[in-house]
């Protein structure tokens, strides 16, 4: 008997629930979105649209079912450009002075400047820079575990130009993938996280 | 002339031909006032120069001397400082940042039961050492350090 | 007209405890504008307290004092009632005074 | 976004087969490997120090005293004054109005927050012009525009009070709703939505602590941060600016001053934050 009146609330609780589940606020967000923003600058309208990646990662939580994940990943690793001259690793210097900036594609900054990296709004990387964020993980030391040799280089640079290919809601930008950092400057922070010079990897 | 002009004109050094025209009654206390201001120790782009235009030599370390400053700033545009000593008579207290084009960044006289201790916000330019420059009523300086970082905050963007 | 200050006067213990914002640009003359140009310094550069109708402190400042200046300090011998009289001028003679009373 | 129309189709039929997943509660990614957690709670502390220091005097109030004259001596050029405004707790009531918004305001047919109700009574009844405040919705080196001084004012006047932004009317939980989507929204070149930075625990942009904004403890500290004075430059900012600023960051295009979006996201933060105590108006770096 009681368990009947248990049920009987429970379901018309799942009623009363379902008829806001069944407004699609999502849609109604991503509407309003492009009713309200404007294009200022060099950050026009278009960036509302939603591509494949963020489609995906935007209606499941960013926790999409492994095997979604995994075919789209493809798609992103595939389409990862490798510079022609097959050199991988730049200078660490450049590198250091790439991770520190934080501009770029903001409706303040200018077209064609280069950007920055925005590596350390995230990432500790080399130890003289204290100021760092939390977001990504630690990348101090990251060659010296690791080593410098064709593998690793081959996988920091996809990951830098893509890192949804490696996993594909990642909190981290696709620099290389949408034109965020040239080819030159991804090699440069290769060779911050791999070159035994750097001060990434030094004692 | 009462104690705290007095202290005044003793401690800043381009103050010395003023007190000399003031004594010889060439020019009257209520002019003085608007003359306080040590430009030469304001305008010094170094510590050295700053405390020698405020008439500071033979500087001693001094550990009565207290510096409440952050180790790390959370913003080099506002970094608060409090400064106090407890050398006896303490008529004067300035603040330095070394590093700063013009380190001197302000300077306090103290009379009538003000106590020698003072709480302010100051810029820093980068990583630097805060000084704390204290006079006493015979004329004696004595000073404290301590280094204040400046890191990058924000997105950087 | 420059804009009033803030001053807040309490007494703790025997101890009065002053504290004061000044609202001001403190311009160091460094800084450049939109259009590049440089904007002049502008600062206070002289600060007066009166208690009870003495001087009790009288600072110089340059354009390092941060941007709309906070100070505080302390003066003995002073009680509740007595009124505060605090008073700026900067670089370019403008100047302000402002009165409160020690609670 | 170059591989688009390469992928659209196999993203297409993918969605629809997983549609059934998407209904579920947004379930997070684990949070990231904390990295060198000794540094990072150092610099906490000892900002958090000096925290207590720089609230204490906070040049805030210079902007509340700016504010309070405008709102109780300021006259319309129809003599109108900010008495007649009703901040959603009756004409000229300002103790406690401000943590009870964002709200529903028949009078004006949508749901607003502080700003955005602010601002529609210095037009209503002091005479300011949409354009004029359009023109410079924010603080800069040069200026501080007088609705952010009576929105400073307005926020001051619910120091200490428990924040309750209500969810009665079906629009006040639509505006709740709607933001909280916004929040999650992934896009821009960056692929960045806000909880990318304020959706997981511990996170930080270089040295700045990031809040959580989908926990009531964590709320709070975005919520009383703005309306707040800003170190940097050394001016009064508002909730809407912090938005404005986020999007920036987030390399999205710019949301319009006080629009539905804005609001909508406000309402978000602030209900998480319901039953918190607001100590603003903030300081920050």
């Amino acid at each position: 008997m009681k368990k009947t009146i248990v049920f009987a609330a429970a379901a018309l609780a799942c009623t009363a629930a379902l008829a806001d589940e069944v407004r699609n606020y999502r849609a109604e967000a991503v509407a309003m979105l492009k009713r309200d923003f404007k294009a200022k600058g060099i950050a026009g309208t278009d960036r509302l649209h939603e591509d494949s990646v963020q489609a995906i990662c935007n209606r499941s939580g960013d926790n999409p079912p492994k095997d979604v994940a995994a075919r789209l990943e493809q798609d992103q690793l595939e389409a990862i450009k490798y510079p022609a001259d097959g050199k991988l690793m730049g200078d660490w210097k450049e590198g250091e002075k790439i991770a520190q900036s934080g501009r770029g594609m903001t409706w303040s900054d200018k077209a064609g400047i280069p950007g920055g990296g925005n590596c350390y709004n995230c990432h500790q990387i080399a130890p003289s820079e204290t100021s760092f964020g939390t977001i990504g993980t630690s990348l101090y030391q990251f060659g010296k575990t690791r080593g410098n040799g064709p593998d690793i280089q081959k996988y920091v640079y996809g990951k830098i130009w893509n890192a949804k290919a490696f996993n594909l809601c990642s909190a981290m930008p696709r620099f290389g993938h949408v034109g965020a950092l040239t080819e030159k400057q991804i090699k440069d922070l290769v060779a911050l996280l791999l070159d035994p010079q750097s001060p990434v990897n030094s004692k | 002339m009462d104690a705290l002009r007095r202290t005044l004109l003793k401690g800043a050094g381009a103050t010395g031909a003023i007190a000399a025209a003031m004594a010889a009654g060439v020019l009257r206390p209520s002019q003085v006032l608007a003359a306080d201001i040590n430009r030469a120790a304001f305008e010094a782009k170094d510590i050295a120069g700053a405390l020698k235009a405020a008439g500071a030599t033979n500087v001693a370390d001094s550990t009565a001397i207290a510096i409440k400053a952050p180790d790390i700033a959370e913003n080099g545009a506002v970094v608060p400082i409090e400064i106090s000593s407890s050398l006896p008579n303490t008529v004067s207290l300035s603040v330095l940042v070394d590093k700063n084009p013009f380190p001197l960044t302000s300077s306090f006289e103290f009379a009538n039961g003000a106590v020698p201790e003072m709480s302010l916000r100051v810029k820093m330019g980068q990583t630097a050492m805060v000084e704390a420059l204290a006079r006493t009523a015979d004329g004696k300086h004595f000073i404290a350090k301590k280094e204040v970082k400046v890191t990058v905050g924000g997105c950087g963007g | 007209m420059a804009d009033p200050m803030k001053i807040r006067a309490q007494m703790k213990g025997d101890v009065a405890d002053i504290r004061v914002l000044m609202s001001h640009a403190m311009e160091t003359g460094q800084r450049k504008d939109g259009a590049g140009n440089t904007v002049p310094a502008h600062f206070i550069q002289s600060i007066t307290v009166d208690v009870g109708g003495k001087r009790v402190l009288q600072g110089q400042t340059g354009p390092a004092v941060s941007r709309n200046p906070v100070f505080g300090f302390k003066v003995k011998g002073a009680k509740a009632g007595d009124k505060v009289v605090i008073n700026w001028v900067d670089n370019k003679g403008d100047k302000r005074t402002d009165e409160a009373t020690i609670g | 976004m170059k591989q688009r129309t390469s992928t659209l189709l196999a993203v297409a039929a993918l969605t629809a087969a997983f549609a059934a997943h998407a209904q579920q509660p947004a379930k997070k990614t684990a949070p990231p490997a904390k990295a060198a957690a000794p540094a990072k709670s150092a610099i906490t502390e000892e900002f958090e120090k000096f925290r207590e220091v720089l609230e204490e005097d906070n040049p805030a109030e210079l902007f509340e005293a700016k504010g309070e004259d405008i709102w109780k001596n300021r006259k319309g050029p129809d003599g109108g004054s900010m008495a007649q405004c009703d901040l959603g707790l009756g004409a000229g009531v300002v103790k406690g109005a401000y943590v009870q918004m964002p709200r529903w305001f028949a009078d004006a047919g949508q749901v607003m927050d502080a700003e955005r109700r602010v601002v529609h009574c210095m037009m209503k009844y002091l005479g300011y012009k949409e354009a004029d405040i359009r023109k410079q919705p924010f603080s800069n080196v040069n200026k501080t525009p007088d609705h952010v001084s009576v929105i400073t004012y307005v926020a001051a006047q619910s120091r200490n009070m428990k924040i309750a932004a209500p969810q009665k009317h079906p629009k006040e939980k639509e505006a709740y709703n709607v933001g909280k989507e916004i929040f999650a929204f992934r896009g821009g070149p960056y692929d960045f939505s806000c909880a990318t930075c304020h959706g997981a625990d511990g996170m930080r942009i270089r040295t700045q602590d990031l809040p959580n904004l989908r926990k009531p403890d964590q709320a709070i500290r975005a919520y009383q941060g703005w309306p707040g004075y800003r170190m940097t430059g050394g001016f009064m900012l508002t909730q809407q600016w912090r938005m404005n600023d986020c999007f920036r960051q987030q390399r999205f295009p710019e949301p319009s001053y006080l629009s539905d979006s804005v609001t909508a996201l406000l309402a978000y933060m602030t209900v998480t934050a319901n039953g918190q105590v607001y100590k603003g108006p903030g300081i920050k770096r």
